[in-house]
């Protein structure tokens, strides 16, 4: 065993502990460096050099949560679907590649299935729901 | 010593985010702390050699949820968004007062204590272990275990999404307002 | 777990004599290690990234028939650190209608994010930080706090530029994650493993090894891959969240200074990653194109120098297309990636699956030269 | 013969595929897949016969069974052993049953191609039939209470779809929330049951429960204050009176003919509503234990006459043949009653074959005249011959005629109610079973040649269409009648046929009337009397039971000679032999003169009219049982109206009182309490007590139940934790 | 310190956070955030037992189907308050009263 085997994940913190630092380190040279000189216009919200009118944070289109739904499923399909791809090979020079093939393929076809509603349904078109939703405000 | 660093430092993201869930008034803010808590989950994974729970932890949670979460606060009018009845059904405020909060907290202390009764018996059945720092590949022993013993639920686990994607889909899509 | 930097070094003498040094304190001795090796890839790669800036301006330039930056320094190469101190020495302004934490935490995250991603980034088959067994799934969900960083990024400043740019960005992001994790997936198919480890010691030898060449299907992912990674950083053609001609810069509006800085490093460094990641799952990573049957550190750096040479030439790539191509429409963008790329990233899927089984796991080199 | 897994599976898998098939694609093949159904009941039906064909004409002795088992999963840790089993279990009561199911099923699905066609809901209806099917194969199937309860729950929700499946009538929406609702008072105490039968042998398998009482692990054991197998007992027969609509728990049935006329002929005649009576006769020797019989004998008396009252006066032809279900399913809870076990048994698959081959019959009236009002029909003998054929065999046999399969399964439950009721040395009250039981028998061939004769005999009547009301058979000589010879063919004639011929007794009974008074056949022919019998709970005690994927490799037995003493109905040596023999002579021939008496006066009053018609007798008590004893009135009115919304009421309150108090204003919060408590006063103590004393205990035992449902997510969470944390510190861990 | 216990009690304490953010938050979102947390202590002590107790990977499969189901769950729930937004314009859970009656 060599003495490494332990602390794979050691680099991973080091990396993210690496960013903390650098963003803590990088504002602090801007702290240091940077002038201050803050002022009432220089700190709204950029609109064209208009007053901005009232907050951003406002109820957006809908889409854009169809859009996550949609993935979001898909992502946890996919996670699922690592471990047998991982293990895909190994069963197939073990000969039971058939099995795991059908498991596998069963499993994208469910996928399809989703892709496929969402697609006739018109979830996946940006532009077509947004005139649906126009022609219905009619 | 590394991975007791870890766990120390990942209880602490998971425990201090997690309070702050719980006691930040700001719903963006608490999304972002759930994030946080939900990182250090990830991390406790690791430190018992679960890395495959702890990546899906990550992708799932991380990719996924918190970003739907983040989605539907703004969908639904940000954090400034304030009840419309509140004032005139004497509703309490949504994120809480301190009445919701003392019942929260009775409750919890319930737990606590109930969950103590439990713990205090299992400590005593499973005293601290130390394992060493072998962490076996999990994930193709996970894979076995998707495609042999657990295959019925894999493949159900597909047919459950698509329900909730066809069902999600269904009541977010856009449509007409009655 | 796998081999990773400390355990490569630790076959050779010096290593022991380290240990003495640490007072056989080997964790401590394996996070000097490390540390410094983790220095000097940040280092690196901001380097790379600062030098990418540099490169866009100088490639664009070209393109277009101009000169580029060409003060600072011989031939303007030291523009990029000039942009950095200016950066640095740029006054902070944060919008008083702000969500002040999230909008220090949005730059923190997208930060995190990228370089998380660097300590598994095969760098040659000795000098691998951390070879995860899970190493490209864990790739793919630590960087999707980008997505989040975008989002936030949009969000805390309060404007509606930045607002429309996050929302759009993340979505946009998350949307290609998809075609990008299901290619990913047929190459853990190919390969029977996440680790970087594994996808690598399958690629070894000449170039009909890699996998891009291994059947048909996975040409094709390659190609998914790169448009999908192209589109989660955001860069041209897909660069809609920071759209100029739109939405002004988009997420990243009301940022300055620094802050400004970390999410261009972030961005600059994720497309090196993506690059780094597609030359090594797909284009044979640094594997020499012969089999010495010595390892020695020298080698160990030429497979450096072979990696950085391809995940540059993709760099180039990147670049070349930005200033070629124009800049899709939002609707173009979400029917590329759910009506092409993901059903053409799932039939890949499928395809590579069937050819393992019916050939037995066979690449086309091994069809056609006959298996060695 | 050999049995795995795979030659009984596809009973069950068959209609399962098919389903999925028609439901994902159905609309995408041709004729919407009606003939996949139908093809995949076939399949089913061919693997039970192979089952039926080993257990009845094999070699197999009378108490063999098949018991497969799997674990489905197991949390056991050390000791404490928990797991779920579940599995297969066929015994000669399963085997005929999945016979019967499967064969009318099929015949069912035939007719339904026909039936449904060129319906708006032809898809859908062949989408739910084979799930149906499947769910009650399951049912069948199952080794264990728990899968059965699965499955149990899958009919209900089958038949809450079915019933409403023309989801544009609200009519029919209301009638399936009623059935569901109503059949789910009766899951909630099945389930109750299931938990106490658990609590006390850890497991739900039918095989454990009979070695349970056979080791007499139920002694000793009491739930509040009760012994606990009275208390399991009455839960499971609770669950079985919802299913079966026994009363009080009868009233969804009625309205359940909303649905299309074969899906009530499969769901509501003929399967899924004896699964009750199946239920209660595998949980027999727990009724025998928790000495429930005397109470399931009377609940199925008074459900067996009251709903045959009822039936007299309805002049929808499926509201009669609804009432008459019930009234038989109350026959049957009879017989579970009595100690009439096989009688029970045989009752279930003769009235399942006959009820449906009778809504079959009405199915194929109303489809060819589209017209279900008795007053509207008649003389339709002439177009549709070979409907009147079948229907008039199958009121025959519900008629108890004897030769006929009603009378072989009625009769024997009769004989046997006779002996419980006046010679078995019960309680004299208990008399009322077979006094109420004989009544119900001559009001049965009253009512059902009183449907005969209004629809298939006397002047066609269709057009005439303000006729009003019951029994005025006057109509006029309209022969401008619409009738659909052309929809009548093959699909629609040859299941009716095929049905009605097993409405003969001989198939059942050895001897053409079953009390051995015309033996035709012999002794040897008694297979039914000789297969199914009462589980003998001892030899549970330590039965095979096998791997699921095993193969069955057993030896088998010889059928045992004339173990069944036929004269008596019991085997062995039993002193009360000769009674039972007498009273089961008695019966056969009361029962005979009873029939004709109810024939004979139907015959005198519609086709004769030389009696004025029963509304004109009784004008008050028809009242009554057209409005079905007001027990629609009573739930809606009273339980409802009355008890719930005065209990919302007073919830509101509690819900601002107790949980919101905090938010509200100090002096509105008074006020409201006051104005609130002062309304719930008015609503609750003065109206119910003084209107209605029934209110008023509904309302308490409401209470009880209602107090949580006060519509906050997060006070329902609240209630859930703090009942988890008591269970926790209350059970030592 | 590490050790069975140390992750009961981690799992606890969001366990308990979780139950006091779905009791005191009346938004929506926050209560299907108490959600999250209350599944994730589930799930964390699943892995728990299966490293400390059953010594099989058993415990990373059901935390896996946690995660799944997690992740539907909160699907489906942010859709429903999302439509429930666009009929009632609140996000207030005492609003949601359209069953009590």
């Amino acid at each position: 065993m060599t003495p490494a085997q332990f602390d794979g994940l050691m680099p991973v913190v080091i990396f993210m502990g690496l960013a903390v630092l650098l963003f803590v380190g990088g504002h602090f040279l801007s702290v240091l460096l940077a002038p201050k000189k803050p002022s009432h216009l220089k700190s709204t919200p950029y609109e064209c050099g208009e007053e901005p009118v009232g907050s951003a944070w406002s109820a957006f289109n809908i889409r854009f949560y169809v859009v996550g739904l949609i993935f979001i499923i898909f992502d946890v399909e996919s996670v699922l679907m690592f471990p047998v791809a991982s293990i895909f090979r190994e069963m197939n020079d073990m000969g039971h590649g058939g099995y795991a093939l059908i498991i596998l393929l069963s499993f994208i076809s469910v996928l399809i299935e989703g892709i496929a509603y969402c697609w006739k349904k018109g979830d996946l078109d940006w532009v077509k729901s947004y005139q649906v939703s126009a022609k219905n405000n009619k | 010593m590394f991975v007791q660093l870890l766990f120390a430092l990942s209880a602490l993201l998971t425990v201090g985010c997690a309070i702050a869930v719980a006691v930040t008034k700001n719903i963006m803010h608490s999304c972002i702390f759930l994030l946080g808590s939900l990182l250090g989950i990830a991390g406790l994974y690791a430190t018992l050699g679960a890395d495959f729970v702890a990546v899906t932890q990550i992708m799932v949670y991380v990719g996924g949820v918190v970003i739907l979460m983040l989605f539907a606060v703004m969908l639904t009018g940000g954090k400034d968004f304030v009840s419309r009845a509140q004032n005139l059904l004497g509703l309490a405020p949504a994120m809480g007062n301190k009445w919701t909060y003392a019942i929260g907290l009775l409750v919890g202390l319930v737990v606590l204590l109930t969950n103590v009764k439990l713990i205090m018996n299992i400590s005593k059945a499973y005293p601290a272990k130390i394992f060493g720092n072998d962490f076996p590949s999990t994930v193709n022993q996970i894979g076995h275990l998707l495609i042999k013993e657990h295959v019925l639920a894999f493949e159900l686990s597909s047919v459950l999404l698509l329900g909730a994607l066809v069902g999600a889909a269904i009541i977010a899509r856009p449509r007409k307002q009655g | 777990m796998n081999q990773t930097l400390v355990s490569y070094l630790s076959q050779y003498e010096f290593y022991d004599v380290l240990l003495a040094v640490f007072g056989k304190n080997e964790g401590l001795l394996a996070f000097t290690i490390y540390l410094l090796a983790a220095l000097a890839i940040v280092g690196l790669c901001a380097t790379i990234g600062g030098l990418g800036t540099y490169a866009e301006r100088k490639i664009s330039a070209d393109l277009q028939q101009r000169m580029g930056p060409n003060r600072v320094g011989p031939y303007g190469l030291l523009q990029f650190l000039a942009d950095g101190v200016k950066m640095m020495t740029k006054e902070d302004i944060m919008p008083f209608t702000a969500d002040k934490f999230l909008f220090y935490l949005a730059p923190m995250l997208a930060l995190i994010g990228v370089f998380a991603t660097l300590a598994v980034l095969p760098w040659s088959s000795g000098f691998m930080m951390a070879d995860l067994n899970v190493g490209v799934f864990y790739l793919i969900a630590i960087s999707s706090l980008v997505g989040v960083s975008v989002f936030l990024g949009g969000y805390a400043s309060n404007s509606k530029w930045s607002m429309l740019g996050g929302m759009r960005g993340a979505s946009q992001i998350i949307s290609y994650e998809i075609p990008v994790t299901i290619s990913i997936l047929a190459i853990t198919l190919l390969s029977g493993g996440m680790s970087f480890g594994t996808i690598l010691s399958h690629q070894q030898g000449t170039p009909v090894n890699w996998f891009i060449f291994h059947n048909p299907f996975a040409f094709v992912a390659f190609f998914v891959y790169a448009i999908g990674a192209l589109a989660e950083t955001n860069r041209a053609p897909f660069d809609l969240p920071e759209a100029e001609s739109e939405l002004v810069s988009g997420y990243h509006t009301e940022y300055t200074g620094m802050r400004f800085g970390f999410f261009a490093l972030a961005e600059y460094i994720e497309v090196f990653v993506v690059c780094g990641v597609g030359a090594a799952l797909f284009l044979g990573g640094g594997n020499l194109p012969f089999n010495l049957d010595i390892d020695i550190i020298p080698l160990q750096f030429a497979q450096v120098v072979i990696f950085m040479t391809k995940a540059l030439l993709l760099y180039y790539v990147v670049i070349w297309v930005r200033w070629t191509l124009p800049r899709l429409r939002v609707d173009q963008l979400m029917s590329i990636c759910w009506k092409y790329l993901t059903p053409i990233a799932i039939v890949n899927l499928m395809g590579c699956a069937i050819w393992l089984v019916v050939f037995n796991g066979k690449s086309m080199a091994d069809l056609i030269f006959g298996s060695h | 013969m050999e049995y795995t897994v795979g030659n009984i599976a596809p009973i069950f898998l068959s209609p399962v595929i098919a389903f999925v098939i028609n439901a994902f694609f159905g609309r995408k093949l041709p004729r919407q897949g009606d003939w996949l159904a139908t093809l995949s009941i076939f399949i089913s039906f061919i693997f039970s016969a192979r089952i039926f064909g080993d257990f009845v004409f094999g070699t197999f002795a009378t108490d063999f069974f098949i018991h497969k088992t799997f674990t489905w999963f197991d949390l056991s840790h050390g000791a404490n052993i928990w797991k779920v089993d579940m599995g297969i279990y066929i015994d000669n009561m399963a085997a005929i049953m999945l016979l019967m199911v499967s064969g009318v099923a099929f015949l069912i699905h035939l007719f339904s191609t026909w039936y449904m066609d060129h319906d708006e809901k032809h898809g859908r209806f062949f989408v739910f039939l084979p799930l149906f099917t499947s769910a009650m194969l399951g049912l069948v199937l199952s080794d264990n209470l728990f899968s059965l309860f699965i499955f149990w729950e899958i009919m209900g929700f089958c038949s809450y779809s079915l019933i409403g499946i023309y989801n544009k009538k609200e009519a029919a929406g209301d009638a399936s929330l009623k059935a569901f609702m109503t059949t789910r008072v009766g899951d909630v105490f099945l389930l109750l049951g299931m938990v106490a039968i658990w609590m006390v042998i850890g497991s739900v398998a039918y095989v454990d429960i009979y070695a349970a009482i056979a080791e007499g692990k139920f002694a000793g054991q009491t739930v509040i204050g009760i012994s606990l197998a009275t208390f399991a007992g009455l839960c499971i027969f609770l669950g079985g009176m919802g299913k079966s609509a026994q009363f009080p728990l009868h009233v969804w049935l009625p309205d359940a003919m909303m649905g299309p006329t074969p899906g009530s002929a499969l769901i509501h005649a003929a399967t899924m509503v004896a699964a009750g009576v199946y239920l209660s006769l595998r949980m027999y020797p727990l009724m025998v234990l928790g000495d429930l019989t005397w109470f399931i004998a009377v609940i199925g008396a008074i459900t067996a006459f009251g709903a045959a009252t009822i039936a007299l006066v309805q002049t929808d032809i499926k509201a009669v043949l609804a009432f008459s279900t019930i009234s038989q399913l109350g026959y049957m809870m009879i017989g579970v009653g009595v100690g009439s076990y096989n009688a029970a048994f045989m009752h279930l698959i003769t009235h399942a074959i006959f009820k449906a081959c009778l809504f079959l019959s009405a199915g194929s009236v109303i489809h060819s005249v589209h017209e279900q009002e008795m007053p509207k029909l008649g003389g339709l003998r002439k177009y549709l011959p070979y409907t009147h054929f079948a229907m008039m065999c199958c009121t025959l046999a519900i008629a108890g005629i004897p030769f006929f399969s009603g009378f072989v399964s009625k009769d024997r439950i009769l004989g046997d109610a006779l002996y419980f009721g006046f010679m078995a040395g019960q309680n004299p009250l208990l008399a009322i079973v077979p006094i109420l039981g004989f009544a119900g028998a001559g009001l049965t061939a009253f009512y059902m040649f009183r449907m005969m004769f209004l629809t298939f005999y006397g002047e066609n009547r269709m057009g005439h269409h303000d006729s009003h009301g019951d029994d005025h058979a006057h109509g006029d000589h309209h022969h401008g009648h619409e009738i659909h010879h052309e929809h009548l063919d093959a699909r629609s004639n040859v299941p009716l046929l095929i049905l009605s011929v097993f409405t003969l007794g001989v198939w059942f009974a050895g001897s053409l009337t079953g009390q051995g008074i015309v033996k035709v056949f012999g002794e040897k022919t008694e297979w039914f009397k000789i297969l199914v019998e009462a589980p003998k709970v001892e030899r549970f005690v330590k039965h095979p039971r096998e791997a699921f994927g095993a193969t069955d490799s057993r030896v088998k037995a010889e059928l045992p000679k004339a173990k069944y003493d036929h004269q008596s109905g019991y085997a062995g040596p039993n002193p009360d032999d000769h009674k039972i023999h007498t009273a089961h002579v008695v019966g056969a021939w009361m029962s005979i003169v009873i029939a004709f008496l109810g024939v004979f006066i139907a015959f005198l009053m519609y086709i004769k009219k030389s009696i004025k018609p029963l509304a004109s007798m009784f004008p008050g008590y028809t009242e009554t049982l057209k409005n079905k004893y007001y027990f629609d009135n009573l739930y809606v009115d009273v339980i409802i109206k009355k008890g719930l919304l005065g209990l919302n009421r007073f919830l509101s309150w509690f819900d601002m009182g107790i949980f919101d108090r905090f938010a509200v204003d100090g002096w509105a919060a008074v006020n409201r309490v006051l104005f609130k408590a002062s309304k719930w006063f008015d609503n609750v103590v003065v109206d119910a007590i003084g209107v209605d004393g029934t209110g008023v205990a509904v309302n308490l035992f409401n209470l009880v139940l209602r107090i949580v449902q006060s519509g906050k997510i997060q006070f329902y969470f609240i209630m859930l934790i703090v009942v988890l944390a008591s269970y926790i510190w209350t059970v030592n861990i | 310190m590490m050790s069975l216990v140390s992750y009961l009690i981690i799992s606890l304490i969001l366990f308990i956070v979780g139950l006091v953010v779905m009791i005191a938050r009346k938004n929506i979102i926050a209560i299907l955030l108490g959600i999250e947390l209350i599944l994730n202590a589930a799930a964390l002590n699943f892995v728990a037992y299966s490293r400390y107790v059953t010594n099989n990977l058993d415990g990373h499969v059901f935390s896996l189907f946690i995660i799944v189901i997690a992740a539907a769950e909160s699907a489906i729930g942010l859709a429903i308050v999302i439509r429930f937004f666009q009929i009632k314009e609140t996000i207030h859970v005492d609003e949601a009263t359209q069953l009590r009656n």
